[in-house]
């Protein structure tokens, strides 16, 4: 696993899978894809990572605190956006009615809350699927 | 052809997904690899989602996406697919503790069959109470 | 403030636990934040139970409708706070005592402040989604909630560093996960044919179209009472629940068995009667089936629970027994039987978590598994066994305790629908308890005390015990407004019968 | 029978789906039955786009790779032969 054109492939691909992840995260709202399949790519990006170039590596890279706190603080991030519309006196998880801009529709910005929501999950998403990766690969036989 | 059978065949992503629910669930129930049972729960509930969105297609319609489709374009009924987005997700994350388990199955048994396990149950685990492995 | 909380007390009564158990992970170093959080996060979501039952009860707003998101009814997710739902929520309240009895003491049985977190972040989704079945009226999202907490009993299950844990959660997931599968494809049906996802659209949608589509119909009746009943443990799918409830840690045995497969049930009774109905279900004659099941669920359970050795095995089996209880009632197809399986669902969940709990303290103190070894535990842990002993009688069904008002109504209702074999199963099922039970009872306070020293559990853990079986002996004493929310719940689901 | 080449297409991908799942009981290997698996989704994947829900094929596609990926990681550190 310690190959040069290996490496410097992934050296080369991996930061667009990443932005690749993060584009469909965010686009989740007017096109398809969404947070979930977002933030597997993302994962996905960093196991990729951590094959390449060591388990090490992909640790020193996200270290077992950030991943913790990625995991919960990002579903939180969720109830949080959806105590907006609470706040604003209309029910829970509201959007248009929580008077959120929904701007023009077709456009990146019309989804009003839910990129917001959508990054939360896709971080915990990712998130999770990387803990699963490490605590699979670092157990010892 | 017969009235039924015509239905049938017409309606045939049905008839895939039952077909795929049986190979599913018995993939589950009888292979005694904890691995194949677990590719035998992904099978069955990929047959629930194929019976879902099947039931939310129209021949000939389009996604009702914005800014791709004509005006007299017949959009299908995008609920099912949505919901099997949820769906999807649960899969996921199933298997993902599955896997989980299975890990911790192989430290302590040294096997990924349930057949070898229940035979090595008696050596791996003494009668003893509290009993932290 | 207030009018806020008021106005989104159904949503908030299902969120506060959620939300409690994201904030935990971070904090697993500092244990007892962890834990008071915890028991915050539990009680929180109890008050707005009991805040809710309050307006519900009142009769200023019945039921309690929510539109989620504002979208309303058949396009958005609708939670509705009826008698049904208010009587659950405050069911789910079992989880406080349990949540205490678990203070302090639980790194001894799942070891490390790291996995005592991820317990109490499990257990608090668990009971959020229970919250959630209790209120929500979409068909979807009654499928997402019995996965979060299928998901989160698996973890429970294996919460423990044990082999035989693994396994038993493994057998589990794999089983659980093949009864949502079939729920799934029974909400499909029923969706397929009527085009709704809430529940009150699909009713009045399914009693005009089922005619023409008698088979579809039947199939989903069959998926969704054969999927829940590998859920909840319904006889003859009940072959997972004894070791995964056995190797749990005794909190978390108390609320899977106590609450767990009570949310699964609460489900099945609102498939059954809120969205098929009572007159479907006649046609189709599943009213007889369940009952048939639920008989031979109870004989059979307690003969298996007779047989077994080991304390918690027994008590697990015992639960079987008394799913086939509340099965059995559910079948009767009339409000009495109907509120009697009802208030026996509240009253076995408060017995079942009394029982393994008080089974749990024994096991930790003394380290003996097995009835036999643990003569003389009377004597040296006199407030554990006090509790067994009120729960044992709770379950046996005696009066003055709430398993007997729950038992009375269950034969009232079999005399009601002119059964005698389901009368006949009740009693041979209370009798037979007491054949499982009381020995145990016996040989605590009449054998010899044994030399070793076996100390009562601590202070938090006592009481919890106390808590839970002053609420059996209350329940059974005063059943007054839970019995009258029971019998309003019961008449509610038979209303258009 | 009014079919279309679109359900042809439909039969093919399904076609190969039951294949597929056939297979993932009969493979003795282990690793073999999971890039079976990956390619069951893949096919799965097809037949969400063919059915007009993009947003579901773009799911399974990554869901499906995410899930093969940790198998193998759990195969690659267990055993191959299931035993």
């Amino acid at each position: 696993m310690r190959d040069f054109i290996l490496k410097r492939a992934a050296s080369l691909i991996l930061p667009f899978i990443f932005v690749y992840g993060i584009y469909v995260i965010l686009h989740g709202a007017v096109s398809p894809g969404g947070s979930f399949a977002g933030g597997i790519i993302v994962g996905l990006s960093f196991i990729a990572f951590s094959t390449i170039y060591g388990i090490e590596q992909g640790r020193a890279k996200l270290p077992e605190k950030v991943l913790v706190w990625t995991e919960s603080y990002g579903t939180l991030w969720y109830g949080l956006m959806g105590l907006v519309g609470l706040v604003r006196g209309v029910p829970f998880l509201a959007n248009k009615l929580a008077g959120v801009d929904l701007g023009t529709p077709g456009t990146l910005s019309s989804g009003g809350l839910i990129p917001l929501i959508g990054l939360g999950v896709g971080i915990r998403v990712a998130s999770t699927i990387v803990t699963l990766f490490f605590t699979i690969m670092e157990e010892e036989r | 052809m017969s009235g039924l059978l015509t239905k049938v065949l017409i309606n045939y992503p049905y008839l895939v997904a039952v077909l795929l629910f049986t190979i599913g669930t018995f993939t589950v129930l009888t292979h005694p690899n904890l691995f194949k049972k677990l590719l035998g729960i992904n099978i069955m509930e990929s047959a629930i989602f194929l019976m879902f969105v099947a039931s939310g297609n129209i021949r000939g319609g389009v996604a009702p996406i914005r800014g791709t489709t004509n005006a007299e374009a017949v959009y299908i009924n995008p609920l099912p697919s949505a919901l099997m987005l949820t769906g999807i997700v649960v899969s996921v994350s199933v298997t993902a503790f599955a896997l989980a388990l299975i890990m911790r199955l192989y430290k302590a048994y040294g096997t990924t069959d349930l057949r070898r396990i229940a035979a090595r149950r008696k050596e791996v685990i003494s009668d003893d109470h509290l009993d932290q492995g | 403030m207030t009018t806020l909380i008021r106005a989104n007390l159904p949503v908030l009564v299902v969120i506060a636990p959620l939300f409690v158990a994201f904030i935990l992970p971070p904090l697993a170093r500092r244990i007892r934040l962890v834990e008071a959080l915890a028991l915050l996060g539990a009680v929180l979501g109890l008050g707005g139970a009991g805040y809710l039952a309050s307006i519900v009860l009142t009769q200023q707003e019945n039921p309690f409708i929510y539109q989620l998101g504002g979208w309303p009814a058949p396009w958005g997710i609708e939670l509705v706070a009826g008698s049904l739902g208010v009587f659950f929520l405050l069911v789910v309240g079992v989880s406080v005592p349990v949540l205490l009895f678990a203070q302090g003491n639980l790194a001894a049985e799942v070891g490390g402040a790291e996995r005592v977190t991820r317990f109490y972040v499990l257990y608090l989704l668990l009971v959020g989604a229970m919250a959630g079945m209790a209120v929500t009226n979409d068909m979807f999202n009654v499928y997402v909630l019995v996965e979060v907490a299928t998901l989160s009993c698996c973890g429970l299950v294996s919460a423990r560093r044990y082999p035989r844990a693994a396994e038993a959660a493994f057998t589990y997931l794999i089983l659980a996960t093949l009864g949502s599968a079939l729920v799934l494809g029974g909400i499909g049906l029923i969706y397929l044919i009527t085009g709704h996802l809430n529940m009150g659209f699909a009713a009045q949608e399914l009693s005009r179209v089922w005619l023409a589509r008698p088979h579809v119909v039947l199939m989903a009746v069959s998926l969704i009472v054969v999927g829940f009943g590998v859920k909840a443990a319904l006889f003859p799918l009940h072959v997972w629940l004894p070791d995964a409830h056995s190797t749990a840690p005794s909190p978390a045995s108390a609320i899977l068995s106590g609450l767990a497969v009570k949310g699964y049930l609460i489900c099945l009774v609102k498939f059954l009667y809120g969205v098929f109905g009572p007159t479907l279900l006649q046609e189709f004659a599943v009213h007889r089936i369940l009952t048939l099941l639920g008989g031979v669920g109870i004989i059979t359970g307690s003969i298996l629970a007779l047989t077994q050795e080991e304390l918690k095995r027994r008590l697990a089996y015992s639960t079987v027994a008394q799913v086939g209880y509340l099965i059995l009632g559910f079948g009767l197809l009339n409000v009495t039987g109907l509120a009697g399986a009802l208030f026996y669902l509240a009253s076995h969940a408060v017995i079942k978590a009394t029982l393994f709990l008080a089974a749990g303290a024994m096991l930790a103190a003394t380290g003996k598994r097995n009835v036999r070894d643990l003569a003389g535990v009377g004597r040296k842990m006199p407030i554990t066994m006090a509790a067994f002993t009120i729960g044992s009688l709770g379950l046996i069904g005696l009066p003055l305790f709430s398993g007997f008002i729950g038992k009375w109504y269950l034969l009232l209702g079999s005399w009601e629908a002119g059964l005698i074999l389901p009368a006949v199963a009740i009693l041979a099922g209370s009798v037979l308890c007491a054949a499982y039970l009381l020995p145990v009872i016996r040989a605590a306070y009449f054998a010899p005390a044994p030399e070793e020293d076996w100390p009562d559990p601590g202070r938090p853990q006592k009481l919890a015990l106390l808590l839970l079986a002053a609420a059996v002996v209350i329940l059974g004493v005063r059943p007054g407004p839970f019995l009258e929310l029971a019998q309003k719940a019961a008449a509610e689901l038979l209303a258009f019968y | 029978m009014p079919y279309t080449a679109l359900d042809y297409w439909n039969m093919v991908l399904m076609l190969i789906l039951v294949v597929t799942a056939l297979a993932m009981y009969f493979i003795k290997d282990l690793l073999h039955a999971v890039i079976v698996f990956g390619a069951y989704s893949l096919m799965m994947a097809l037949i969400w786009l063919q059915m007009n829900s993009p947003d579901l094929a773009i799911t399974e596609a990554a869901a499906g790779i995410g899930m093969t990926v940790l198998m193998m990681a759990v195969i690659f550190r267990t055993s191959r032969k299931g035993e």
